[in-house]
């Protein structure tokens, strides 16, 4: 790998405004060149690496230190710093993260290309062999910022706190189902299928109102339990109210719900709820 | 660094309600000195004051200052407390299959007895399906029927139409028409939907 | 049964605040219509109506009230922050960078698989980066890209906007802009022959 060959400081100085980054603080002195004979804790290195969330982020460091045009990379210089660093981590036997190997292989392929004559006549379709690589660090450049941009946002329990008051036997309100008519029909028709009883008891085809004057006797009866039969019948409501409460009455005593009583022939007869 | 009072919004009973409504529990009076730097700390006379009114404030509305054991609270008050707790209300379940033949059974054979509906269906009818009906207010005992034991007759209520929009119960199609549905109606359907937006 | 505005305790404004106090998250304008029985449910103009008189009624408290995501809540300021913070010992948790940067992507660019994360960002993800995102509910798995191995495809939840009380995701602070590099083209040549000194 090109990486390894290359040494920092070795030939090229770096220009003097470009202040190199100090890779550890020792004994508070920013150290940028590794004396071969100083022993660095592997750790100082680890927390150097830590800081850089790979190597499109530790690109854009050695970019921005020097207040590079992104756009305009200095591909040569920054491929040789980038080389730097990579070579002094692999000669402390850094257990470098693939990226950082693949990124440097990136730097040198481009660098090759940028080292190429590049045909003449057709610069048009001819890229710059730095775009994929600027469009990359300004693509990351973006998110980074955005990460940033979300650490700063007002956040729940950092910057606010949600109110909250007490709430006394906090309980559990059960709000009934809703209930379609159609499957109430749909579930008598099964019940009533089930029993047979559409074929068998013709007695089921009684007219509802039937039913409904049936409870709505008893009803009454319930608050006075020994009432005038005729008190029943009310003429408004036509021939067909008398014969519906005829029936009623009539389908009550068969099911032994009232008693009709008659105490003397042809005396008053009482429509009586069972004690 | 902001200090008491120096918005109406950091005044010491502001900050004081703030705290008490992000505290998840009864703050203490010692708490509440505490989150007040040494040197701008209020005293006790102070916090006291400052809480007094706070309490005040919340006369008129929802909420109240309460001190118990552990220290005060902020709680909502019982005049709001129906409207409150339904915040916890459970979303329904569907009634079951057997729930509804029943209640079926009820409307189209009132008055009727659970041993009759046990009869039709074939199956007992569990009591938690009639005192569901009853709590719904859809079905009442109307009387008992005159037989050992005295079995309850079972009828439906006024609440009843009212839900599936019925003036009486012949609004109900009869048994013949049921028989010959394929499925219900789809007008049916229709129509009590839209009854329950 | 005691009625809306019965008492001025139990006025619609003062129900409203109850309520959301009570709520333990942001309640949402259709949870704050159903604790209203349906006979006395005052109308979505009313609540709005009634929502903004109980927010002008905090402009001078420690309080807000605040429209995130997933409704509305109350919450202390960040006037009073400094003092309400003090109720914790423990310091609020900080985020690593990967984690930030990795749900700025998601965020900003949902779905996205984690494939796409690791392009933008030159590095791979780390998994329990995905999974504190996940146990926190700020993300969650939407779908899946149908490429060979159907990697998932993550998107932001309504709780990570509440969480950086946002209402929606256009509240984000907009992307950077991508520059074009045709503009520097010319300089090409003479900059490398330089370089390669």
């Amino acid at each position: 790998m090109v990486a390894t060959t290359e040494q920092p400081d070795t030939d090229n100085n770096p220009p003097a405004q470009q202040a190199e980054m100090p890779f550890a603080i020792v004994q508070g002195q920013p150290l940028t060149q590794l004396p071969k004979d100083l022993y660095i804790p592997p750790d100082a290195l680890e927390v150097f690496l830590e800081a850089f969330e790979g190597p499109l982020d530790l690109l854009l460091y050695l970019i921005r230190r020097q207040n590079l045009d992104i756009l305009d990379i200095p591909i040569a210089d920054i491929t040789r710093q980038y080389m730097g660093y990579i070579a002094l981590l692999e000669d402390l036997q850094f257990e470098l993260a693939a990226e950082y190997l693949v990124m440097a292989a990136i730097l040198a392929e481009i660098k090759s290309r940028m080292l190429l004559p590049r045909p003449p006549g057709d610069d048009e379709d001819e890229q710059d062999p730095r775009a994929e690589l600027v469009r990359r660090l300004q693509e990351y450049e973006r998110f980074k910022q955005a990460a940033e941009n979300l650490d700063d946002l007002p956040r729940d329990g950092r910057d606010f706190v949600v109110a909250s008051a007490f709430v006394q036997d906090q309980h559990v309100v059960q709000i009934p189902p809703e209930v379609d008519l159609g499957e109430m029909l749909d579930a008598l028709r099964d019940v009533l299928t089930r029993a047979d009883l559409f074929v068998s008891l013709q007695v089921q085809m009684e007219p509802l109102s039937v039913r409904e004057r049936m409870t709505s006797i008893i009803d009454r009866l319930r608050k006075n339990p020994y009432m005038e039969f005729q008190y029943f019948f009310t003429p408004e409501e036509g021939r067909m109210g008398v014969v519906v409460t005829f029936l009623a009455l009539m389908e009550l005593t068969r099911e032994r719900i009232v008693d009709i009583i008659q105490n003397e022939p042809m005396g008053q007869i009482y429509v009586k709820r069972p004690e | 660094m902001a200090r008491i009072g120096d918005t109406p919004r950091s005044s010491l009973k502001c900050i004081l309600e703030a705290v008490l409504l992000a505290a998840d529990e009864p703050v203490s009076l010692a708490t509440l000195s505490r989150v007040f730097k040494e040197e701008e700390r209020p005293s006790d006379n102070d916090l006291g004051k400052a809480l007094e009114e706070l309490g005040e404030d919340y006369a008129e509305r929802g909420l109240e200052l309460k001190e118990v054991a552990s220290g005060f609270r902020i709680q909502a008050r019982e005049d709001v407390n129906q409207w409150v707790s339904r915040l916890w209300e459970q979303r329904p379940q569907r009634y079951s299959r057997a729930l509804l033949e029943t209640l079926a059974l009820i409307a189209y054979r009132q008055p009727i007895t659970r041993g009759d509906i046990e009869e039709v269906r074939g199956v007992s009818v569990r009591t938690n399906i009639i005192r569901t009906l009853q709590e719904r207010e859809w079905i009442r005992v109307v009387g008992h029927r005159d037989v050992p034991g005295k079995p309850a007759l079972f009828g439906t209520t006024k609440a009843f139409l009212d839900y599936f929009n019925l003036t009486s119960l012949d609004d109900l199609p009869s048994l013949a028409e049921i028989k010959d549905m394929d499925s219900i109606e789809p007008e049916l359907e229709l129509e009590t939907a839209e009854d329950d937006s």
